[in-house]
C-alpha cells in the first residue's frame, strides 16, 4: 500500500467529469448521494455533466445497428464541451457510478473508437453537435478509486465495519466482457478489497458473479426470484450477513425483489443490500444523511445497530 | 418594386426608413410627447373606428331593435338562418344530454369541469367546438389574469378598476362576482398544476397594467392564457367527458321561450345531428373575424360571432353590442403575424411609436383608443405611415428604446415569445423597431348574462367574451381570462343544479325561427344574407371566381 | 434413429442473416457446450444456448420460436467462456432483432399492471424496452 | 338608414386588405411556385403558406386554428427545393417559397393517460407509470429537429425518465402541442402528453402553494369583503367616477 502513500497530493482537488444515469436521480439516489459524499472524503469531487440523456443501457450488439449508441456518444461528446467550460481538471475520464451505464458507456465508446465509418455515421447524424473525437474513457467508479489506492480508503475509514460480514456482488456489467472488465471475470478481487479497506469481513461465494436475472424482472420475475434466491441464500450459507453492489438493477433484483422470495420460500430470511458507497459513507463516519437508508428496500438499521455501526 | 431584397427581416426601402429611426433616437431617450388634453382627445377620437361615421347602423329586429351596433355585426343579426323548419327531422335525437356546452375555449371547458364537479356525471356533458377543443382566443392571452389576492390589495379595488375602465356601464352585480371570485379562480388553477410565474420568495409574482390600481396580474411568462387552458383541457380529457370537434352549432332548438337543445352540423360529412339538452352554456368567444371596418384581428379563425347571433334568434338579450375594442399596437409586418397582440407592456416599458421620418408624434400610453385614433391620423390624415409591401400602413414602434431604457437583456427577460417569434423572421426587435397599426381585439358586450351566467332565456347560460355587462364599454386587461374562469365556473354549477333539479321534458322546435324571420320579412330585409357565418373567407379572388359545386 | 433434415438454400439464406447481423461466424461453434453449462437461466430455456447455435448453423427457421432467446438476460457468461471466442450473446441479440424488426414486439408495456410500473426502476425499464420492443 | 361614409375608413379597409379579405392578383407582383400535396399552385411571393394556400382556393375547416403561431393546429411538413431535409414548422408562421413541397398534418393520433393528479404522488415513476414509452427513448434528437418552437424536446423527455420535474416543466412550457415530435418519434412517444403531465404535477407538488392565496379565498369565503363590496356598489355613480379618478395608483 505503500506505494500510493504519495498519491495523497495528487487526489486533493481532483475534478472528475460524473456520469449520473436516470436511476440513480429515482430510486436509487441514496446510491448517488453516498458515493459523491465518500468521494468527496477521499478528495475527490465528481462533477455531474450540466446536460445528459439516459445512456441506452442495455449495450445494442447487432452488428449493423448505430441509432442505439447516439445516446451514449452524445453523452460523450458532452464530456467534450465540458472540458472547453472547464468545469473539471481530468479531462479525459467520465465517472460512472451505475454497472449498466458504465458497460454501455464503455462498449459504444470502443465501438465507435475502433470503427472510424461508424464514429463519422454517428457524427453525421447528429449534425448539431460538435464531432466525437474519440478522446474520453469511461470508468467505473471503484476503478478509480483502486487506481488511487485502497489505502487512501483505509486512511478515511473513521469506524471500521469490523463486526460486519458482508458479501460482495459483482453481477455482470463490470466484468463482461473482457474488452470491458475491469477486473478479472471469473476470479475478481477489486470489491473483495475495498470491503477489507473499509474493515468488513469478506464473504465470498462463487454466485457473486452469476447473472441476477437484469430486465427479466420486468416480464418474467420469476427468473429473477429464483437466481436471487440462489444468490442470496449461498451468500447466508457462508455467513454473509448483508451484501454490496454497485447496479440499481442488482439491487432492486436482490434487494425488493425479497418480497417474492419470502412468498415463495417462507423460510427465506431478509438480508439488507447496501451500495458499497453506502457502506464507505457509515465507514467514513459521515453525516446521516447520506446513507440514505429509507430506499432500502430491506431495512439495514437492525442489522446496523447490532453491530453498533449506526449514529443515534 | 424590384425583387424584393431582405436585410436582416425588412425589405431594403424600409431598411433605409429604420435609418432615420435611429437617427431620431438619442434625441426621443429624453423626448417623450405630452399626453393629449381633453380636446385634443375628442379631435383625434374622430378617425377612431368606433367614432368614425358611417360604422354603425340601428338593429331592425330582435330583442335589441333600435339600438346601435356596427355594420357587421348588425348584417349578421338581421341575417337569415341557415335552415328552414322542414330541413331537420327534430323527432331523431342523435346525443341526448344533460348539459350542452358551445364553444371549447377556458370559459366552456372551465363550465364542463365545474358542473361535472357539481355532480353531473361526464356522460351528460358535451362539449362542442368549431375547430378543434382549445384553439381559442384564450391561449393566445399573454398578459393573464386579474385577481385581487395580495395582502395590499382587495376585491372592491378590483371592482372599481373594472367599473372604472368600463367607462361605468358595466352590471354591478355582475362585476361583484367577477371580482370575488378571482382568487378562487387562480387557487383552482394552481390546484390543477398551473404554473404561475412566481418571485425569487416562491409566491406569485403579480404585474401591474393599463387601468389597474394595483399589480394584480398573474402571468405564466408569455403563454398565460395557453398554460391555463392546456391544463384545464388535461383534466377535461382525463375525466372523458365527451367532446365533438368540427362539430359547429348552426340553429338552436327551442320550446316556446325555452333551449332544449341545438343541431350541430359536422363540417367535413356536411351531416347535422340532433341534440337535445336540458341547459345549453354558450361559450364561442369574440367577433375579431368579421374584421369590422376592415381592420385586422388578433382573434383566431372561428371567432365570427356565431354564439349571439343563434342566441339573439332565439330571444337572448343583447347589451353594450356597440362597443368594439381595438387594441392600438397590432403587428404590422411580415404578413405572417399581421393583425398580432404586442402587448402594451412594450410602451409601458418605454418604446415610442415614431412616423416615416422618425418622429414621436404621440404619448405611449393615452387610453387604448385615443393611442389608437392617433396611430391611425398619422398613417391616413398626416400621411407619415410607412407601407408594406402588401400594402398595409403602419408606424415603427421603437422597441430599442426600451434597451436602452432598462439596460440590455430586458427585451429577452421581459418578452421571450415576441423576440422568438420576429427571429422567426431574421428581425431582431432589440435591435430595429418594428412596425405596428391597431387591430380589432375584443368584443366588449354580448349577450346579457346575470352572476350566475343566466340569460333572459330559460335554459341558456353564456360565459366569457361572447357575455355582455362584466365589461362595459371597455375591458381591462387581464379581465377577460378572468370573465372566461369565473362565469365558465358559475355557469358550470348554476347549470348543474338547474339540470338535477328539473326532469328534462322539453319539446324540440324551431319554432323560434318562424318569428324571426317573419321579423325580417316586416322589416324589408331580403334574404341576401345567411348566419352563423362559421368561418371567414380568404380564399383569393380568382380562384373563388372560378369555383364551381360539383358535389 | 438420426433426424433427416433437408439443408435448402433458404436455410443457408437464413444462416448469413444470422451471421451478418450477430458479425459472428456461428459455423464455427463446435458444439462443446460450455455456454450451456454456464449460462445462469438455462434452467428456465426450451433450448440450451449450444442447441441454439447448432439450430442457428443449420439455418433452421425455427430457432425463431424458441423461447430461449427472451429468456436470454444477456450477463455475457457465454461470451467470456466459448472457447471458440465466439459470441454468443450477439447471436441471440440477432435472432430477437430478426422479430423486432418486424415490429412484433416481445412485450405490450402498455399492459403492465400500474402498480407494477410505479415500482420498476427506470434502468430496468429502459433495458427491457431495448430488448423487447422493436 | 346608413351614417354618412367616412373616406378614411375606406382607404384603410382597402390598405389592409391581404389581413382582411385576401389580395386581388392585379396587385401582385412576383409570384412563386409551392407545390401543396404535389400539385403546383402559382401565388404571391411573400405570403405564409397559410394564405398562400388559400390564396390557391382552400377554404381550412382543419390545420388552421389562431393563426398566429399558438395553438399548433396549422402543423406542416415540406421540403425546400433542392434541399432534401424533411423540415417542419406552422403553416401560419412559416414564408411560403418557390418551389415548396408541402403537406399538413391535420390531426396527430395521439393516446393521452386518463389520471386524477389528487390520487398521485410527486414521484418520478408517475411519468413511467402512465408513459412507460419514455424508457424506449434513444436519444436520437429527431423530435427537436421537428419542434417549430425551437424546444429541446429530447431534453425534457430525458428529464421526464430521470424525473427531473423542474427541467421538464422548464423545457417543455413553450410547447403548443403541435404533434410534429410525436410523428417522427421512433420510440412512439408522445412527447407532449409526458410534458404536459409532468408540467401539472410540477405545477401541483414542485412550486408550493402560494401562501397570501389560500389565506385570501379563504378570507373571501368567510365574507370578509362582503361590506366593502356592498358599499361600493352602493356608491352613486358620480361618487363612483370621483373615487375612481381619486385612486392612486400603485407605483410599477
Amino acid at each position: 500500500m505503500s506505494a500510493h502513500e504519495d498519491f495523497k497530493l495528487l487526489t486533493d482537488g481532483m475534478k472528475v467529469p460524473y456520469f449520473p444515469g436516470c436511476t440513480l436521480k429515482t430510486t436509487a439516489r441514496n446510491f448517488e448521494e453516498s458515493a459523491l459524499a465518500s468521494a468527496r472524503a477521499l478528495g475527490i469531487e465528481m462533477v455531474e455533466l450540466p446536460r445528459w440523456n439516459c445512456c441506452g443501457t442495455v449495450f445494442s450488439l447487432s452488428a449493423d445497428d448505430l441509432i442505439h449508441h447516439v445516446a451514449s456518444v452524445r453523452n460523450l461528446i458532452r464530456v467534450q464541451e465540458m472540458n472547453k467550460q472547464g468545469l473539471v481538471n481530468e479531462n479525459h475520464r467520465l465517472v460512472t457510478l451505475c454497472s449498466m451505464c458504465f458497460n454501455t458507456l464503455k462498449r459504444s465508446n470502443l465501438r465507435v473508437k475502433e470503427n472510424a465509418e461508424d464514429m463519422k455515421k454517428i457524427n453525421d447524424l447528429m449534425y448539431r453537435e460538435e464531432d466525437y473525437q474519440g478522446h474520453v474513457e469511461v470508468v467505473h467508479f471503484i476503478e478509480l478509486i483502486r487506481d488511487l489506492g485502497f489505502g487512501k480508503v483505509k486512511r478515511a475509514v473513521k469506524k471500521s465495519l469490523t463486526e460486519l460480514k458482508v458479501a460482495p456482488y459483482y453481477g455482470c456489467m463490470i466484468l463482461r466482457p473482457k474488452e470491458v472488465s475491469i477486473d478479472d471475470p471469473e476470479a475478481p478481487t477489486i470489491m473483495h478489497e475495498m470491503l477489507q479497506a473499509l474493515g468488513t469481513e469478506v464473504i465470498s461465494t462463487p454466485y457473486n458473479k452469476v447473472c441476477c436475472g437484469s430486465y427479466q424482472t420486468v416480464q418474467e420475475k420469476s427468473t429473477v426470484v429464483e437466481l436471487a434466491h440462489e444468490i442470496l441464500t449461498h451468500a447466508q450459507k457462508a455467513g454473509a450477513e448483508a451484501m454490496a453492489t454497485t447496479c440499481p438493477l442488482c439491487a432492486f433484483n436482490l434487494d425488493n425483489r425479497q418480497k417474492e422470495i419470502v412468498e415463495k420460500y417462507p423460510g427465506f430470511k431478509k438480508m439488507p443490500i447496501f451500495y458499497i458507497t453506502q457502506l464507505m459513507a457509515i465507514a467514513f463516519d459521515l453525516d446521516k444523511k447520506f446513507y440514505g437508508f429509507e430506499q432500502n428496500f430491506v431495512d439495514p438499521k437492525p442489522l446496523l445497530k447490532a453491530k453498533n455501526l449506526l449514529k443515534q | 418594386m424590384a425583387e424584393l431584397k431582405y436585410i436582416e427581416g425588412y425589405p431594403d426601402y424600409m431598411r433605409k426608413l429604420i435609418e432615420r429611426v435611429q437617427e431620431t433616437r438619442e434625441k426621443r431617450l429624453t423626448y417623450t410627447p405630452p399626453a393629449m388634453s381633453m380636446k385634443e382627445r375628442d379631435e383625434v377620437l374622430q378617425v377612431h373606428p368606433d367614432f368614425a361615421p358611417g360604422g354603425k347602423r340601428l338593429i331592425s329586429v330582435g330583442p335589441n331593435k333600435g339600438e346601435r351596433a356596427s355594420n357587421e355585426v348588425a348584417d349578421l343579426l338581421e341575417a337569415y338562418p341557415l335552415l328552414e323548419e322542414g330541413d331537420v327531422n327534430l323527432s331523431v335525437v342523435d346525443f341526448e344530454t344533460k348539459i350542452l356546452i358551445v364553444g371549447g375555449g377556458l370559459a366552456g371547458t372551465s363550465a364542463a369541469l365545474w358542473a361535472n364537479d357539481s355532480g353531473v356525471p361526464a356522460r351528460d356533458i358535451l362539449l362542442t367546438n368549431k375547430l378543434r377543443h382549445g384553439d381559442a382566443n384564450s391561449i393566445m392571452a399573454e398578459g393573464g389574469t386579474q385577481a385581487a389576492d395580495r395582502e395590499v390589495d382587495s376585491p372592491d379595488k378590483h371592482y372599481l378598476d373594472t367599473i372604472g375602465g368600463g367607462h361605468f356601464a358595466n352590471k354591478p352585480d355582475v362585476v361583484r362576482a367577477l371580482v370575488e371570485d378571482a382568487p378562487l379562480a387562480i387557487k383552482w388553477l394552481c390546484d390543477l398544476g398551473v404554473i404561475f410565474d412566481r418571485d425569487e420568495s416562491g409566491d406569485l409574482e403579480e404585474k401591474l397594467a393599463g387601468g389597474l390600481s394595483v399589480k394584480r396580474m398573474h402571468s405564466c411568462r408569455d403563454y398565460s392564457g395557453l398554460e391555463e387552458l392546456r391544463v384545464i383541457r388535461d383534466e377535461f380529457r382525463s375525466r372523458g367527458i365527451p367532446c365533438l370537434e368540427h362539430y359547429p352549432v348552426i340553429e338552436l332548438l327551442t320550446d316556446g321561450n325555452r333551449v332544449s337543445g341545438a343541431v350541430l352540423w359536422n363540417m367535413e360529412t356536411s351531416e347535422y345531428k340532433i341534440v337535445k339538452a336540458q341547459a345549453t352554456i354558450i361559450a364561442t368567444g369574440g367577433y375579431g373575424r368579421l374584421h369590422i371596418r376592415g381592420f385586422p384581428t388578433t382573434n383566431h379563425y372561428g371567432a365570427t360571432f356565431d354564439g349571439v347571433v343563434l342566441a339573439y334568434r332565439a330571444g337572448a338579450k343583447l347589451r353594450d353590442i356597440d362597443a368594439v375594442q381595438y387594441h392600438p399596437t397590432g403587428a404590422a409586418y411580415p404578413l405572417q403575424i399581421v393583425g398580432h397582440l404586442l402587448t402594451e407592456k412594450l410602451r409601458g416599458s418605454g418604446a415610442q411609436p415614431v412616423n416615416i421620418d422618425g418622429e414621436a408624434f404621440v404619448y405611449p400610453l393615452e387610453p387604448r383608443d385615443v393611442e389608437a385614433a392617433a396611430l391611425i391620423r398619422e398613417c391616413y390624415v398626416r400621411d407619415k405611415g410607412i407601407t408594406t409591401p402588401t400594402g398595409l400602413r403602419g408606424v415603427w414602434l421603437d422597441t430599442p428604446l426600451i434597451e436602452l431604457k432598462n439596460g440590455n437583456g430586458f427585451i429577452e427577460k421581459e418578452f421571450p415569445g415576441m423576440v422568438r417569434m420576429y427571429n422567426r423572421y431574421e428581425i431582431d426587435m432589440r435591435k430595429d423597431p418594428v412596425l405596428v397599426f391597431p387591430t380589432l381585439h375584443y368584443q366588449n358586450g354580448g349577450i346579457e348574462t346575470d352572476p350566475w351566467g343566466k340569460t333572459n332565456i330559460e335554459g341558456l347560460w353564456v360565459a366569457g367574451e361572447v357575455s355582455g355587462g362584466v365589461h362595459g364599454k371597455n375591458r381591462l386587461m387581464g379581465n377577460s381570462t378572468l370573465d372566461c374562469l369565473v362565469f365558465g365556473r358559475r355557469a358550470g354549477i348554476n347549470a348543474a343544479e338547474h339540470v338535477k333539479s328539473h326532469k328534462n321534458s322539453a319539446k324540440l322546435t324551431l319554432g323560434h325561427l318562424k318569428t324571426y324571420v317573419q321579423a325580417l320579412k316586416d322589416a324589408g330585409i331580403k334574404p341576401t344574407r345567411r348566419a352563423p357565418i362559421l368561418l371567414p373567407d380568404y380564399r383569393g379572388k380568382a380562384a373563388l371566381a372560378r369555383m364551381i359545386d360539383v358535389f | 434413429m438420426a433426424k433427416k433434415m433437408i439443408i435448402s438454400s433458404e436455410n443457408e439464406e437464413f444462416v448469413c442473416k444470422v451471421s451478418e447481423l450477430s458479425g459472428e461466424q456461428v459455423t464455427l461453434c463446435e458444439q462443446c457446450g460450455t455456454c450451456s453449462g454456464g449460462c445462469p437461466v438455462v434452467g428456465e430455456m426450451d433450448v440450451t444456448p449450444s442447441q441454439m447455435m447448432k439450430m442457428a448453423q443449420l439455418g433452421l427457421k425455427d430457432v425463431l420460436d424458441v423461447k430461449t432467446i427472451w429468456v436470454c438476460a444477456s450477463c455475457y457468461t457465454c461470451t467470456i467462456r466459448c472457447p471458440r471466442g465466439l459470441d454468443v450473446s450477439k447471436v441471440a441479440e440477432a435472432l430477437r432483432q430478426i422479430i423486432l424488426r418486424q415490429a412484433i414486439d416481445h412485450i405490450d408495456i402498455k399492459a403492465i399492471p400500474k402498480e407494477e410500473l410505479e415500482q420498476l426502476p427506470q434502468i430496468a425499464m429502459v433495458s427491457a424496452c431495448r430488448k423487447f420492443t422493436g | 338608414m346608413e351614417e354618412t361614409k367616412s373616406p378614411i375608413m375606406d382607404r384603410i379597409a382597402e390598405a389592409n386588405k391581404s389581413a382582411t379579405t385576401g389580395i386581388d392578383s392585379k396587385d401582385i407582383k412576383e409570384w412563386i411556385t409551392i407545390y401543396i400535396m404535389g400539385r403546383g399552385y402559382k401565388v404571391p411571393a411573400d405570403l405564409t403558406v397559410l394564405t398562400a394556400m388559400e390564396y390557391a382556393g382552400y377554404k381550412f375547416v382543419r390545420s388552421v386554428g389562431c393563426r398566429q403561431g399558438f395553438c399548433g393546429a396549422c402543423a406542416t411538413v415540406f421540403r425546400k427545393k433542392g434541399d432534401y431535409k424533411l423540415q417542419a414548422d406552422m403553416a401560419c408562421q412559416t414564408r411560403a417559397e418557390d418551389g415548396m413541397y408541402l403537406v399538413q398534418i391535420p390531426f396527430t393520433p395521439a393516446e393521452k393517460a386518463s389520471y386524477d393528479l389528487t390520487k398521485e404522488d410527486y414521484s418520478p415513476s408517475v411519468l413511467i407509470k402512465y408513459y412507460p414509452e419514455v424508457a424506449r427513448c434513444v436519444s436520437c434528437n429527431t423530435c427537436t429537429k421537428a419542434c417549430p418552437q425551437d424546444l429541446e424536446v429530447m431534453d425534457y423527455v430525458q428529464a421526464a425518465l430521470r424525473g427531473d420535474f423542474e427541467a421538464l416543466a422548464r423545457d417543455s412550457f413553450d410547447c403548443i402541442q403541435c404533434g410534429l415530435c410525436a410523428m417522427r418519434c421512433p420510440a412512439e412517444i408522445v412527447q407532449y402528453h409526458v410534458g404536459q403531465l409532468g408540467r401539472r404535477l410540477y405545477g401541483r407538488n414542485g412550486l408550493g402553494a402560494p401562501k397570501h392565496l389560500e389565506k385570501r379565498v379563504e378570507e373571501i369565503q368567510n365574507g370578509q369583503f362582503k361590506k366593502a363590496l356592498d358599499t361600493v356598489i352602493s356608491c352613486s355613480d358620480e361618487e363612483l367616477r370621483k373615487k375612481y379618478t381619486a385612486r392612486e395608483i400603485e407605483p410599477e
